[in-house]
């Protein structure tokens, strides 16, 4: 349970909190989902391009109900627009840049993360009924660093921070970094390290609603 | 003088059952709907395909084949969404091959480029690494994972010439280029049928070697 | 010895008679030499269209001394033009057209062919002093069909079509048909079938410059 | 405001003794000798060249650093017509590694798209196969090549941007694309440096994603 008192961060923050820290320069995969929405929250003022894996680099802002363009769209399936300086290519050129390294960040969201970086956000079950893997193995394996973007705990109150995941996984040790409703972590050799928390919480609170031990990051 | 403009009828005539045939297409964006709906019209079955997705809309495309009862077995991505896969799947009247979606496109490029097998590191330590193959490179493990070859490619592209030059509009490039490179005989639905020479050079994306024939989507089509 | 009376073919004949041989609407590489001139000899209402391995399909004929564009050339290092319809692209697609089957045919020189195939067209020693394979390889192993392009001996007498090459292998069992300045010649399961022989030619006059034995073929 | 324009010396500055080089071109189109005459005045030495052949001007690019004796090995397809590289050869001063072209160009290929190593064809039963894996598929023999990483490739284009965006003119792409891909820093010499935009997004060839540094060539440069 959140204590009392604490605030959660809603789905815009969250996005606004992490675009806050990637750099001018980067080229940047959103997943499905709220890690789209980090687009709309980079600076105007700085330069970040988008990759989407259906072949195009330098996504801009959706368009305007009146000006989409049917030949275009991300991977979501939703029309986008083109910055200046877009590329298109096709799938295996894309995922080249994905596999190949070329990716400084790839933003997912996650049903589980594991204090090793284990990731799992494909399927919830290992009889899946209709598994379906789309990109997130190879954005997981491949981009240079993996940032999830999810709410602390599940709808139920379950942790999805936790010590070994019991989903099938995207790929193991993949995450760098997660950013949660309640607070910013770090995965590192020692597991979680928290770096920041919405105001109020304290280590304790956080630690009651993560399934894995919390260190603080020394800064 | 080389003409690889045909009929719609002619372009899909001699695609046997058993075939296997790949659909190009990522979202609604350069999905060759016109000559898979033609396909169901045509009657081929006992099919594979090989698609990054299942369809969505069941009036059109491959939901409409899978309907159709027209598929044994389906290679993709991501079949979620599909109603039409859905049905059939639950009752176990389809095979599923899940691959990731950049394994399909790197596997669909290795057949295409004379390479029977490469080595990735997408899915190695999932459920996707079971039964393959592995190797250590540099003191890294990697699956390997084998072409994908195709009888027929049916593919999307936006301008297209005699020679079977190819040119695409927008995210329309997606799997269709790949796809052109990997099958016996690829078949193109165009929007737009040019002069030789009108696509330049250095914009054909698609050269006319990977592309057996190419169909002209009449105007009523596009509605 | 070629027998008295008999006009071996000269180079440009030689090139003209493989021409001939080519179908419409073939996807064809010439290799550097004697094979680059059949381009010449195809007739102008055939359409045949030329790759060249560093990223070009629908070459033209050589440009006039004027209108030579530096931007373009082709295997050989010469200025080239582009036909109507002519493509661009990197050499790992070009070499994707060449290793994933897609060329009709290629058309290569040789040091020596043997009886089951075998090309030897790349070193004359094992301890070349600097070898050089370029794409011999790549196209040996790669196009649907290799036809040879080669005088029938060598300029000291010797036979070119052997029982086993005694050069280091380009690739084995790789050559579908030979042409050379005195016959044409199949690669069949029961060796060299003669399919042609200028005028005047006797099977037992080709069998003395030929290294391996020689059957005709049946037509 | 990204910007990948470099002046000349900055470009090159960080280049160290023993880095491995990728130097695209093919025969005269493509070579960026402005970058490699720099790269000799810069005086990076014990360098390992990645190249489909060793030059042959000995007054400028691959020859010119040979001659400085800055290179301790060529990895190339067709080092022939070379007298600089002959020279060193012939005394046992430089080594080399023969790689069939294609085989070259999908091995950087494979290291710019995360493919350790891939099957072919190319080679088999020849001397190139001597002391290297094999493996049959579908009862065809294969060999194993491995990717061929750089540290820097030096490449030449026709136009980019600020983002460091390419297209190539003529027979000008060849090995230049696919060394973008395949090294740690990639530094473009190109003929005009256009805004943003000016390169339309279906005629950019190589994205900038794969172009670390880019340099104007000199009017005076071009002579």
């Amino acid at each position: 349970m959140i204590p009392a008192g604490v605030t959660p961060l809603d789905r815009p923050q969250m996005a606004a909190r992490l675009a806050r820290d990637i750099p001018e320069g980067w080229f940047v995969n959103l997943g499905v989902g709220v890690p789209t929405q980090v687009a709309d929250h980079i600076p105007a003022d700085r330069e970040v391009i988008i990759h989407s894996e259906n072949g195009i680099l330098g996504m801009g802002p959706a368009p305007a109900p009146d000006a989409v363009d049917p030949w275009l769209v991300n991977a979501g399936k939703k029309a986008v627009t083109l910055l200046k300086g877009a590329a298109l290519f096709h799938h295996a050129d894309s995922f080249a840049m994905i596999r190949g390294g070329h990716i400084d960040l790839c933003v997912l969201g996650a049903f589980e993360v594991a204090a090793n970086g284990d990731l799992a956000n494909w399927t919830t079950s290992s009889n899946d009924k209709t598994p379906a893997v789309g990109g997130a193995m190879d954005l997981a394996v491949g981009a240079k660093r993996i940032w999830i973007l999810m709410e602390h705990v599940t709808r139920d109150g379950k942790p999805r921070l936790v010590e070994h995941c019991s989903y099938p996984l995207t790929a193991p040790g993949a995450v760098t970094r997660v950013y949660t409703n309640l607070a910013v972590l770090d995965v590192t050799p020692s597991g979680f390290a928290v770096v920041e928390m919405v105001p109020g919480l304290t280590l304790d609170a956080l630690q009651a609603l993560t399934a894995a031990p919390l260190v603080m990051a020394s800064s | 003088m080389i003409d690889k403009r045909f009929t719609l009828a002619e372009a899909l005539r001699d695609i046997a059952d058993g075939a296997t045939v790949m659909i190009g297409g990522f979202g609604a964006v350069g999905q060759p709907d016109f000559l898979v709906n033609a396909l169901a019209d045509q009657g081929a079955t006992d099919l594979t395909v090989i698609a990054n997705n299942a369809g969505w809309n069941r009036e059109t495309g491959i939901p409409k084949l899978l309907d159709l009862g027209r598929v044994r077995k389906i290679v993709c991505s991501f079949p979620k969404n599909s109603p039409a896969f859905d049905d059939l799947f639950r009752v176990g009247k389809i095979e599923l091959e899940i691959v990731p979606q950049g394994t399909l496109a790197e596997r669909i490029r290795a057949a295409g480029a004379g390479v029977p097998g490469f080595y990735t590191a997408t899915g190695v330590g999932t459920q996707m690494a079971e039964g393959k193959e592995t190797r250590m490179f540099g003191g890294k493990e990697y699956l390997l994972e084998e072409a994908l070859h195709a009888d027929v490619a049916l593919i999307e592209a936006w301008r297209g010439d005699r020679w079977g030059n190819l040119s695409y509009r927008g995210s329309g490039r997606n799997f269709n280029p790949v796809m052109a490179m990997a099958a016996t005989c690829t078949i193109a639905q165009v929007h737009e049928i040019v002069e030789l020479g009108e696509i330049a050079p250095d914009a054909v994306v698609t050269p006319g070697i990977f592309v057996n024939r190419i169909v002209a989507i009449p105007a009523e089509a596009k509605a």
